[in-house]
Parts: C-alpha cells; structure tokens; sequence
C-alpha cells in the first residue's frame, strides 16, 4: 500500500462522512458547507485521475458558484430544517 | 414506512450498480483504438490543440458544447424569468470592512485576468471557457459582496452573452460557409504548443468564456437583487 | 431547395440569442422570430423528406466521420417527427402572437424556441450524449416555463417536475456511463452494432436506467406523476407544446433506446403491460378531474399509453399504428389544449362547469374543441379513428385480446368523459352576461391549420401512411439503421 | 476501486436524500450529491494505471500514455448542466418560500402530489 492510496482512502471516508453530513444536519447553511466539502474532494479526485481540465471545472463551478447559489437561496429563505 | 421502502430500493439499485462496476476492473487499459485512441493518436496533428479534452469539447464534440452554452443561457433566462417581478431591487446588505474592500479592489482585476487567460489557453493547458468563465464569475461576486452598491449594467452583461453566443453559432456556419460541415475547422491550424494554434478552437473557447462569465455574473446578479 | 439540415437546430438557438438585443430595439418583432423560425424548419424537414424516405440522410458536424465526430442522422422516423414538431411548433408560435402577454414576454419567446430546438434535437442526433444534452434543453426550458406565470401552484408544479426530470437526467447519465464503459462509444448506431457483445446483465441495467430516464419526458407509467399539474399550470400554449412535442421526443428516445440500441425480447411485454396501465390509470383519473385542462392532461398520459401498448407489439404494423396514433395526437391534442386555452380564458374559470353554453357564445372555439374531442375519440371519418384500428386489430391478431379489450374499454371512458365537456359545451345555458371579447384571429388561423389536416389526414389515411411504413422499418429492422451510418465511411 | 465505492456510496446517499427529505432546499444539494457520484464515477472509469492527463504539453509524451479523454469532455459538460439546473431549482425553492413561507414539502400540498 503506497503512500497515493492511503490519502485516496481516507478522502474516500471523508467524502462519505461529509455525504452523510449533507443528509443529516439541522443547519442548512452546515449542509451547504458539507457539500462544498464533496465538490473539493471529487476536484481533488479527478486531479489524482489525471483530469485537471475537470477538476478546474469542479473547482469553479461546484466548490464556488453553486455553494454560493445554495448561501444565497438559505439566505432568502430560512437556515434551519424544520 | 417511506423511509423502509426507499433504503429496500436504494439497497437494491447499489447492490446491483456495484454488481456491474465489479465487472469492470479499475485502471486498466480498456481505450477503444477507434474512438478514444484515435482522439489521442489525431488530435495535435488534425485539429492543432494540445490539449485533447479541450479539442474534444470544442471540435470532435463541438455541437454538444453549442447545447451546453445553450442550457446555461436558459438558466439565465429562465432565472430571470422567474424572478421578475417588473422592479429591480438593491441588494441590501452592509458594506463589508475596509480590509475586504481594499482587497477586493485588489484582488478584482487580477482574477478577471486570471481568468481571461485560463479561456485564452484553453487549447494549451487545462481549462478553458467554462473554467475562465466561472474564474471571471467569482470575480465579479468578490465585488459584489464587498460594495454594497456595485452594479454591473445587465444590459451590457445581456449584449456581451447575446454577442457572445451568436459568434459561436456564426463560426459554426462559416463553417458550413466555407468548408462543407458545420463547425468544420477552417481556419490553419498552426503549430501545436504556441498560442495561435488549433484554427477555430481558441476564438469558439474566447466567446464561450466571454458568454459563461457574463451567464454567471447574471445569475449572480439576479439572485442577489432579490434579496429582502 | 434543401438547406444543409443542421440548420434546423443552428438557426433556432442563434434566433434566440438574439431575441435580447433585437428587444431593445423593438418590443414587438420578438413576437414574429418563433414564426418565422419554426417556419423555416417546417418548410426544410417537408424538403427533406424525399432524400430521407429513400436512405438517412447523415449530416457531418465539424468534419469528422461517424464514430468520431457528432452526426445528425435524419432517417425516415427522424424526419417525421422533425416535420411534427415543427408544424405543432409553428402553429402554437402563431397562436402565441396574440395569446401571450405575461411579462417578461420576449424571455417566454426565448424559452418557447428553445424548448423544441431541444426537441428537434433529441430526434435529429445521431450521437447518445448529444441526445441527452437536447434532452436537457427541452427539459429545463419545460421548466422554467411551467413556473412561467407566477403563482402559488406554478411553482409547485415546476418543482415537482425539476426533481422528477432531474433524477431521470442522472438515470440517463448513469446509463451512459455503463454504455461508454463497455462499448467505449457514443454513436447510436455504433452502440447498437457493440451492444451484442455485451454482457446481458450489464446491457438489462443500462436500458432499466435509459428507460427511466426517457420515460419521465415520455409520461411512462409511474414517472407520470408531473404531467397533470405542469400541463395544468403552465401557459396554455405550453401545455399544447408539452403534449404536442415534448412527449413526441421523449417517446423518440425511449422508442430508439427500446428498438435499435437493446435488443431484449421481454422488454416488449413490459412495454405493453406498461403502456396498459398508463392507459387505464389516466382515463379513470381523466375521469374524475372537473378542471378541464387537467383532463386534458391525464388525457394526453392515456393517449401516450395506447402508443406504448403499440409500440409493445414490436411488429411492422403495430409500430406504423404507434406512430399514426402519435400523429394524430400531436395534431389533436395542442388543438384541444389552444381551443380549452381561449375557452377557460372566455369562461375566467379553469373548471368544466363553468364552460356552459360556451357553444352559442363562442362557436368557432366551442367548433374547435368538440372536432378535437370527436377525433381523438376516434369517431369514424376523422383521423384518431384510423390509428385506433390499426392498433386494435393489429393487438388481435398478436393474439392479445385481453388487451385490445381494455383499450376499448378505455375509449368508452375516454368518450365519456369527453361527451360531457362537450355536452356541456352545447346543451347547458348559462344565464349570466360576461363582457364580449373577441377571439383573435391569428389564434383562429392557427386552430385552423390543425382541424384542416386532421380532416385531411382522416379522409386519406394512406397519405401519411406512405411515410410512416418505411419509418416503422426503420425501427423494427435495425440493421438498416447502423448500415446507413456506417455505409458513408 | 475505491473510486467506485466512495462515487456509489454518493449516489445512493443522494438518492435516499431525495426520497425521503421533506426540506426542498435538502433535496436540490442530494440531487447535486447524486451529480457528483456520477461524475467521480465517470471519470475513475476513464482512468488508466500509470498514465498521464491527456495534455501534448511536452513533445515527448506519447499516446500510449495517456487517459481516456472522452469521459472528462463528457464530465464537463455534465457539471454545466448540473449547475444549470441547481440554480432553476434554486429560483423555484425562493419562488415556493415567498408564496407558502415554509420550505417543508409535506406542507406545500395544494397540488395532488
């Protein structure tokens, strides 16, 4: 087992937990962060696949523009899950 | 009850997806030599980009980015749509402190730079206009959450989409024009690894760049206006 | 003269990236670009139509061959519903004219291009991911435009549709993930010559997720559940449009995914089996609706089934009725939903009840929907009539008799509950006085144009029959399909 | 491997998210959730052992070296699409707060649903 695999293994248990958070929590806006949390981690994933030019993608759209879509919509509306 | 039948459901679709991933072992070399592997083999000496996604999105597949640009259009515009409410509203928040605002002021030409240059080179290095795009979108929400009263024109912003995505249809039927196919390359394809280089695929990348940063800026824009 | 076909899907979306600007100039040319569009593509896909019914014709884009690149491949069953669209298309873009004035109303006329751009597109392509992102079009315009007027059930209906189509568009993602896993291709054409060599168990799970994703646009029983309330709450045009083209695309893909990409014998009687419960589950719901465009819709579900119970047969015959009977519905069902539009626009009240006497107030529109109503019934002389038979006596001689009875026994529901509006429409009086307004005439025109065909199309069936026999060969016979494309290289 | 189980596990999640959740804004972010575990999952099936990003940046690289580059066009489109929808969804969740002020799903019932 080479130093590569380890971290994949413990992003892939980060990127589960952080799934399970977006699910769970009360608090939207902890939600919306989680899910920020996913973005980075899969950008990080395709990096390590070889695929920069979607990890950039992933990087810009999914960590940045949607969470703050998501922060905006919370915002507008109500923070907790009722 | 709903809770029972939907993790039985989910139990059933996992167990039968991980089923079929087994099958297909991870990392090996499965390139099929007629598709993927010719992209790899032609792409610098056909199409002149260096970067082979870059050239399949723009060239090989360049329709499907047409569709793209246009699902995000229709975001925007049915964003817009939706919110209309026949006045526009001021975004309502404080102006953040002195720190942020100098650093924004800053920080904001460096990333619309940055930016320009991600969807500049596109056909060069990773990126290009949906990544340049979002990067000039970012920019554009650090000014807007520091000044309370930065307005960007949506008329200039709506011009800059609409021109933007026009010269993407209009180079795909010069194209048809002066080649035989629509979004044909016409253009020479100069030396691969120098700027001007890939014929079509850096001017189809600019105008995408230029009509997603301007797409996003709206959204942006349209959802923060609304704010109460 | 033919155009290069490509444009059918060029000029559209170039039209509505210019719709913004030319608005600044002018507030009123908006209104005219649908027309004149959708115009040019219905006149294009009549011209195209003599290449196409002799072999498919293969448009290259960006200069690459087949596998490579991505091609539009207009075969007979292509170009059909190509010309369907569009003529539905340019018919509710002339009712538009006049109809619509919720503001803002040039971003409705972008929406309106777009969503059957996406569906021109969905049948025109011959390239799996392409498919899907016209498919993506066609739905998030259907969208935006269900929550286009801004009310409290607007909103609620588009949401209800967003999240059912937005699990159906990762179904369809998932599904071409396996597909390119284990063909490592995206060429229909290319697929379905791989697809052979692939594991059954692997090729079962990519169709169940293909199925489900087209069958949510294809309002397949029980991914159904949107229709009702979109069609109820979106404009009255866009219902028009949603049973008129959205389905037909939807139908398209699944019909594709069904016959020429898999080939498993079982997933016919599925089909069939579904397309049954579809067809019973809408008519009785149909029903019981006292609003008369959600009966309309529940309506157009049930029609959708009796195309499913065809297209289950998987025999030449049973596919021709499938396709008529579609034709017929892309006819009928936008003049039900434009002439219900005016009618709930007269009345001030979306409930049947409220439609009384609108015979003597209103005849032309009241003429309009009871010819709808009588056609899609399928009374004798007029066009449903003729697709009807076709799939019940064809669904006889399969031997499934059980079957044609309960289709028959869902054209009595569907007559009676269509005999009530219109005995409503014709028999009731109504007392109170409301303010005269006119129907306008460009909408008068456009319901015009599709009783004239379905009268047309009724009186000499074999007229589209010509075209629609090598278009059910080209489904049923798949080889002829991949030979084509492959037969350019 | 690992790529699947962890892309697999995002997708069910997600999918569990939006069956069962009541809070609309909850099932937008597992319809995104779902998007993700499709995209990570594409991607790891382009991925070839030891080779690089399909990038010409130096002259000596060689076909023979690279990954599958179609799956990552195909994931980026994907991620615009994705985005596109979550920020309609987005407007018709603002839209269903400002008529009914609450973002609970079993409450919002006017419709049959």
């Amino acid at each position: 087992m080479d130093y590569m695999s380890i971290i994949v293994i413990i992003l892939a248990v980060l990127l589960i937990l952080a799934a399970f958070f977006v699910i769970r929590s009360k608090d939207l806006v902890a939600a919306v962060v989680a899910s920020a949390v996913v973005s980075l981690i899969s950008s990080i994933y395709f990096y390590i696949l070889q695929a920069p030019d979607v990890a950039l993608t992933e990087a810009a759209i999914g960590v940045a523009l949607t969470t703050i879509f998501f922060m905006i919509t919370i915002r507008k509306t109500r923070r907790d899950e009722e | 009850m709903r809770k029972i039948l939907a993790v039985f459901f989910i139990g059933v679709f996992g167990y039968y997806m991980l089923a079929i991933l087994m099958d297909f072992p991870f990392g090996i070399d499965h390139l099929n030599p007629g598709l993927a592997g010719a992209y790899l083999k032609d792409t610098v000496s056909k199409t002149g980009a260096v970067n082979v996604v870059t050239s399949i999105i723009v060239n090989y597949r360049g329709f499907d980015t047409l569709g793209e640009v246009t699902v995000l259009f229709l975001a925007a515009t049915g964003m817009s749509a939706l919110l209309y409410d026949g006045k526009t509203m001021n975004r309502s928040r404080q102006n953040a402190s002195v720190i942020v605002k100098a650093g924004s002021r800053l920080l904001f030409p460096l990333i619309i730079i940055l930016g320009a240059y991600v969807f500049i080179h596109g056909h060069l290095t990773p990126g290009g206009g949906f990544q340049g795009g979002a990067i000039i979108a970012s920019g554009f929400l650090l000014m807007f959450i520091s000044y309370r009263n930065y307005h960007v024109s949506h008329r200039i912003l709506s011009n800059v989409e609409s021109t933007a995505g026009s010269v993407f249809v209009v180079l795909g039927l010069l194209g048809l024009l002066y080649g035989a196919t629509f979004l044909e390359n016409i253009m020479p394809l100069g030396i691969p690894n120098k700027l001007f280089s890939g014929g079509l695929i850096p001017l189809i990348y600019i105008a995408v760049g230029f009509k997603v940063g301007a797409e996003l800026t709206a959204l942006l824009d349209t959802m923060l206006k609304t704010v109460k | 003269m033919m155009f290069d076909p490509v444009l059918m899907i060029a000029l559209p979306l170039l039209a509505a990236f210019l719709i913004p600007v030319i608005n600044r100039f002018s507030k009123a040319i908006p209104k005219y670009i649908p027309v004149v569009v959708i115009g040019f593509n219905l006149y294009e896909s009549i011209m195209l139509l003599p290449y196409s019914m002799v072999k498919p014709v293969i448009v290259i884009i960006a200069g690459w061959q087949p596998p490579l690149g991505i091609n539009l491949t207009i075969g007979p069953l292509g170009n059909i519903l190509a010309l369907m669209i569009s003529l539905v298309g340019f018919v509710v873009a002339i009712y538009n004219i006049k109809f619509v004035t919720e503001e803002p109303t040039e971003k409705y006329y972008m929406l309106f291009l777009l969503i059957i751009t996406g569906a021109t597109g969905v049948v025109l392509t011959g390239d799996l991911f392409n498919m899907f992102v016209f498919l993506e079009i066609t739905s998030i315009s259907a969208y935006a435009l269900t929550a286009f007027i801004r009310d409290r059930n607007g909103a609620e209906a588009a949401f209800k549709y967003l999240l059912i189509g937005g699990i159906a568009s990762t179904m369809i993602l998932l599904g071409i993930a396996i597909i390119y896993t284990y063909t490592g291709t995206l060429n229909l054409a290319d697929i379905a010559q791989k697809m052979q060599y692939v594991d059954p168990k692997i090729a079962l799970a990519a169709m169940v997720l293909l199925i489900v994703g087209f069958g949510v646009e294809a309002e397949l029983f029980p991914l159904n559940g949107w229709a009702p309330d979109a069609y109820s709450q979106a404009p009255t045009p866009v219902g028009a449009v949603f049973g008129g083209i959205v389905v037909k695309a939807g139908v398209y893909g699944l019909a594709r995914m069904i016959y020429t990409i898999f080939n498993f014998e079982g997933v016919f009687y599925f089909l069939m089996i579904m397309g049954l419960i579809t067809l019973l589950m809408a008519e009785m719901s149909a029903m019981r609706q006292s609003q008369i465009k959600r009966m309309l819709a529940f309506s157009s579900i049930g029609q959708m089934g009796l195309v499913f119970i065809a297209f289950g047969l998987a025999t030449q015959r049973g596919v021709e009725g499938a396709l008529f009977q579609m034709l017929n519905h892309a006819l009928l069902k936008p003049l039900l939903f434009l002439s219900a539009g005016y009618l709930v626009y007269y009345s001030g009240s979306k409930n049947i009840e409220d439609l009384d006497g609108m015979g003597r107030r209103k005849p032309f529109l009241a003429f309009f929907f009871a010819f709808g109503a009588f056609a899609i019934m399928g009374l004798p002389p007029l066009n449903g009539f003729w697709s009807k038979m076709i799939i019940i006596s064809e669904t006889i001689r399969n031997g499934f008799v059980i079957v044609a009875a309960f289709v028959l026994a869902g054209s009595v529901i569907e007559a009676v509950y269509y005999l009530r509006v219109v005995g409503r429409l014709y028999f009731k009086k109504h007392d109170d006085n409301q303010q005269e307004k006119y129907v306008h005439g460009s909408a008068i025109f456009a319901m015009s144009i599709l009783v004239i065909l379905a009268i047309v199309i009724g009186l000499y069936p074999d007229l589209v029959m010509q075209y629609l026999k090598p278009a059910a060969e080209e489904l049923v016979n798949k080889s002829l399909y991949i030979q084509s494309v492959f037969a350019i290289n | 491997m690992v790529y699947y189980i962890a892309s697999l596990s995002l997708i069910l999640i997600g999918l569990y998210g939006v069956l069962v959740k009541k809070n609309l804004i909850k099932i937008v972010l597992s319809l995104s959730l779902i998007n993700a575990g499709i995209h990570i999952l594409l991607i790891a099936i382009g991925y070839i052992d030891g080779r690089t990003a399909p990038i010409f940046s130096t002259p000596e690289l060689r076909p023979e070296q690279m990954v599958d580059p179609v799956p990552q066009a195909l994931v980026l489109t994907a991620i615009v699409i994705g985005l596109a929808i979550t920020a309609l969804a987005l407007t018709i969740v603002i839209r269903l707060y400002d008529h009914h002020k609450t973002l609970d799903v079993s409450k919002i019932r006017e419709l049959k649903w």
